[in-house]
């Protein structure tokens, strides 16, 4: 749901049995509010973007304006666990960890196409997208993306929290990895997700 | 605090070279490094062949002498090359041709660089001795080596994997057998990676320091005691 | 008359108290507590932590913060002798700020510098004794 | 053969089992001729009254360590008595993608590789390529590449001020850098588009000519530029904390920085006056004139003002650069390696081949081998390529110069308080994506 195709504004849909009283609403509202615009990141940076996040935090790029220059590297006190750049295989067991260590409520951005899905490094040695690791909310494509695309992933990352109501049950699991294999989707969903796409389909060997 | 070191000029050496840029360099058989035809001479039985290829001289060395020929190489003063760029091994594609262990070795003083190579037939264990006690440079550079292609270095201090974490099973990744995508499914890569057990991210070292041994589960405990040395 | 000086310096620390309970108490109440056993463990920068904290450490750093303490306590008592150096100097209890001429008296000053003679007696006990040595 | 401290403690651990079963372990030093040397207890405290050892980590998710390196620190008390770093956190087979592309196609693997000094990388890949190839690259092209170079070296000396000054408590430098950093980007964007991972060149050329203004950008840049440095080094220099914070940390004498294999400023702070540039120059290096600056005392403070005053010196050659910059093409006109313009492949059936194969086989090189060293703001950053004759390389392999010098830590860190760790660390300028490749 970006920011562009906003659902029709003119049209009202009134049915009050299935919406909140106007406390509820209010307070959702004040709580969101709130949290949209003071949202720690913990800025879990591994290469190219981190340099870019970096630039974005600078004078330049202010991050301070959506109230998010307080970066938090300890997880105890973060909101937004922002993966900036490409997470191998032998780092995947700590932004495990560190997702699992934040309180909620949490959210992820994956700055940077590595992180989302991989990028280039299609090889033995990258986690195809961290999405198979921890839950991903908004994904910010790019290598390394603009500081202006991180901060629009940051706007809708913001737009989702301001339309969270505090009622719904699903919204603060936990999640909870399967003791044994300890991945939290299905293998078959890991592998699917990592299947080459694109350029990486082709990378033969035999030189030509 | 000392009043501070005396500058090493580099370039000091007799007879070192005028630093020119390199311009229209032949493929093959451009002028050898002297300390080539002085290889030669001094190690007559370890030294088997030297050519030049895009104005670099390359000395292919017997590799169970290589120590010798480095330590050589190291202390001799009409030499002096005492700093090692690279420890690298390179596997060509055709499976007969042997594994070929590559040092780089810069002399500062007479600017003079020298590629020192080494052949291990496939068919045999891929070992050779470390240059480790001559230069402590190539103590990460041979990690990295072992961890990357498999060869074993003699005399080396601490061998164990230094890129990938040290319970790694599927195998040296740049040898060409070893698909680009690993052999397992991604699933099962991910798995394996999740369920490092604590102690892979600890070597043994580190558990005796921390006198932590009595921490770990006792399952833990007597694979540490009993099991193989991790990387091994 | 005597309490109402008291008052506002009161009403300033029950105020004080009650934020501080509100909003421990507040949040205590309406967080949801999901605790799962990687969250309760120790965060060492991502790996599992080996080892615990509470090692035995060298007995040089509770002597220093020992130490720390006694001599800061000394300059804390310094604090109400400034205030009322004048007081102490004058032979005559003051109303008001100056001190009538010929009455002057160095007794606040000496007050304080047998106090601090006896605490320098103490340090250099101290320092003798090798408290200080760090290596 | 010497057998050091790690030699003995190894096999101390693995096979040494004491009473209960747990590992014993006597700490061990390495003594004055590298002999290993029992470490007794200290004299002066009772032995009951010791602390225990500590173990800490400083690990991959951590401000402190310029990426995800790993440090395990043994504390005793606050004092570091050993060190073990574990690196590998960000390894992701750079040299196996690179033995999967042709020559052009890895070009962006060295931008992602070296992520603070990206144009250098590509200059000292395209560099390689060139030397693989046997082709001599136009003066225009040489020129432009020195500039692109010396760029790189002020923005990856730029970030590494900004981190190590928060590192060591001070934080407006890092803004005062990064806006400086800011302005570069500006130049490259102009150039090629990009700001981080331009793939300034290319096998045999540039990948767009510098746009006609640039040069007046560059010299506003040029003219303004040494005020910043200037400014951060009278903030810096004579700065008590910062002075008492660095003098003296991680000392490494001449010739153990040699045998440990430093280079670049780690090297050159120690006393050591070995540049790539003077000592094997590329690119006309030695016509330009510029001074190397040169440590006396090896130690953190040196390191710091070695990599400053290195920016003046890229700034006076930039200058002279951009005197003799001459005209004419950027690229050179190979046929096997660049290709034909547009309307000469779509008229000539020659150049349509060569359009064909290059598109579809890309440059193919003579069955050979090369080693080029460039001189990164990391120290010497070599490119060493063998190929058979096909468009991908058998082995592509990168010398990365902040590995080796990651791997003096140890021996510059142990004896030293834990706050030194940090900014001994810092004062290393260690990328992590090329140290784990």
């Amino acid at each position: 749901m970006g920011l562009m195709n906003r659902p029709d504004a003119r049209a009202v849909t009134y049915d009050p049995p299935s919406q909140d009283g106007w406390v509820a609403t209010r307070l959702d509202f004040l709580v969101n509010w709130a949290r949209a615009n003071s949202l720690w990141p913990m800025p879990f940076g591994t290469a190219c973007c981190a340099i870019e996040f970096m630039a974005s935090a600078a004078s330049r790029f202010d991050l301070a304006r959506f109230g998010m220059e307080r970066m938090s590297f300890s997880p105890r006190q973060a909101d937004v666990l922002i993966c900036a750049g490409r997470v191998p295989f032998k780092l995947a067991p700590v932004i495990r960890r560190i997702w699992q260590q934040m309180p909620q409520p949490k959210w992820c951005i994956a700055m940077g196409a590595c992180a989302s899905t991989g990028n280039i490094f299609d090889n033995y040695a990258v986690v195809q997208g961290i999405d198979t690791i921890i839950p991903v909310d908004v994904y910010v494509p790019g290598c390394p993306p603009r500081p202006e695309g991180l901060m629009y992933g940051i706007m809708m990352l913001q737009e989702k929290v301001k339309r969270e109501r505090m009622k719904d049950q699903e919204l603060r699991h936990e999640m909870v990895p399967d003791p044994t294999s300890k991945l939290y989707i299905p293998p078959s969903a890991i592998d699917e997700l990592s299947e080459p796409f694109g350029n990486s389909v082709h990378q033969t060997r035999s030189g030509l | 605090m000392s009043d501070g070191f005396t500058i090493v000029q580099t370039g000091t050496g007799a007879g070192a070279e005028t630093p020119a840029t390199p311009r229209h360099v032949t493929h093959r058989g451009g002028a050898p490094n002297p300390s080539a035809e002085a290889l030669r001479a001094h190690f007559p039985d370890a030294v088997r062949q030297v050519e030049v290829v895009w104005g670099e001289t390359s000395v292919y060395v017997e590799p169970a002498r290589v120590l010798d020929v480095a330590r050589w190489l190291h202390d001799e003063p009409g030499q002096r090359y005492e700093f090692l760029a690279d420890v690298t091994a390179v596997e060509f594609r055709d499976p007969e041709q042997p594994i070929v262990v590559v040092w780089h070795l810069r002399s500062l003083a007479l600017r003079r660089f020298l590629r020192l190579k080494a052949e291990l037939p496939k068919g045999a264990p891929l070992v050779v001795p470390s240059v480790w006690p001559v230069f402590k440079a190539a103590d990460w550079l041979e990690r990295e080596c072992f961890d990357m292609f498999g060869i074993r270095f003699e005399g080396h201090p601490d061998l164990r994997r230094i890129l990938m974490w040290e319970q790694y099973r599927e195998g040296f990744p740049l040898r060409k057998d070893f698909p680009l995508r690993g052999r397992f499914s991604r699933s099962e890569q991910l798995r394996q990676a999740l369920a490092a057990n604590p102690e892979a991210r600890y070597s043994m070292e580190e558990l005796s320091i921390a006198d932590a041994f009595e921490d770990l589960p006792t399952e833990m405990r007597q694979r540490l005691a009993s099991g193989p040395r991790p990387g091994e | 008359m005597s309490t109402g000086v008291y008052l506002p310096l009161l009403m300033l620390m029950g105020f004080v108290v009650a934020n501080a309970i509100l909003m421990i108490g507040v949040s205590h109440l309406t967080m949801r507590r999901r605790p799962t056993p990687e969250k309760q463990q120790a965060y060492e920068s991502g790996i599992p932590a080996l080892g615990d904290a509470r090692e035995r450490f060298s007995v040089k750093f509770y002597m220093v913060a020992m130490l720390f303490i006694i001599f800061d306590i000394e300059t804390v008592f310094m604090i109400p002798w400034g205030v009322h150096y004048r007081q102490l100097s004058c032979n005559v209890p003051l109303g008001a700020a100056g001190c009538p001429s010929g009455q002057l008296s160095f007794f606040g000053l000496g007050e304080m510098l047998v106090f601090m003679a006896i605490l320098l007696v103490g340090f250099v006990y101290v320092w003798k004794k090798g408290a200080l040595r760090w290596d | 053969m010497a057998t050091t401290k790690r030699t003995v403690e190894v096999a101390l651990a693995t096979s040494g089992l004491d009473a209960q079963g747990r590992p014993q372990r006597t700490p061990l030093v390495v003594g004055g001729d590298g002999s290993a040397v029992a470490l007794e207890a200290p004299p002066a405290l009772e032995p009951d009254l010791a602390g225990e050892h500590m173990l800490i980590n400083i690990g991959p998710q951590h401000p402190a360590t310029h990426g995800v390196l790993r440090l395990v620190l043994e504390l005793d008390g606050e004092t570091v008595v050993r060190c073990i770093p574990h690196i590998g956190y960000l390894h992701c087979g750079f040299e196996k993608l690179g033995e999967y592309r042709q020559y052009n196609q890895i070009l962006p693997l060295t931008d992602r590789e070296d992520y603070l000094n990206a144009p250098g990388n590509n200059i000292g890949m395209a560099m390689g390529a060139e030397r693989l190839f046997g082709i001599e690259i136009t003066e225009r092209c040489k020129v432009l590449r020195v500039i692109a170079a010396e760029l790189s070296r002020i923005m990856s000396h730029l970030v590494w001020l900004g981190t190590t000054c928060i590192d060591i408590g001070a934080f407006t430098p890092f803004l005062w850098a990064f806006q400086e950093r800011e302005r570069i980007y500006n130049l490259i964007e102009d150039w090629v588009g990009a700001r981080l991972t331009p793939t300034i060149t290319r096998v045999g050329g540039l990948a767009a000519d510098v746009p006609d203004g640039w040069l007046d950008l560059l010299t506003n840049f040029v003219r303004t530029f040494p005020r910043t440095v200037d400014e951060i080094d009278r903030m810096l220099t004579r700065n008590a904390i910062w002075v008492g914070r660095t003098i003296g940390l991680g000392v490494m004498t001449p010739e153990d920085a040699v045998n440990y294999g430093l280079s670049g400023p780690m090297l050159r702070a120690s006393g050591v006056a070995y540049d790539v540039r003077k000592d094997f120059p590329y690119y006309d290096y030695e016509t330009y004139d510029f001074d190397v600056p040169v440590g006396t005392n090896g130690d953190v403070y040196d390191r710091f003002l070695v990599r400053v005053e290195e920016m003046r010196q890229s700034i006076r050659i930039i200058e002279q650069a951009m005197a003799r910059l001459p005209d004419g093409p950027i690229n050179v006109d190979d046929p096997r390696v660049i290709l034909p313009h547009k309307h000469k492949a779509t008229s000539e059936m020659e150049s349509m081949i060569h359009h064909f194969k290059l598109v579809m086989e890309g440059p193919r090189p003579p069955a050979g081998e090369c080693y080029v060293a460039m001189e990164s703001p990391k120290g010497e950053k070599g490119y060493y390529m063998v190929s058979d004759g096909t468009s991908k390389p058998v082995r592509w392999r990168i010398r990365p110069p902040s590995f080796v010098n990651l791997s003096a830590i140890p021996r510059m860190v142990e004896g030293h308080l834990l706050s030194d760790v940090i900014a001994i660390n810092a004062s290393i300028d260690i990328v992590m994506g090329e140290i784990d490749r």
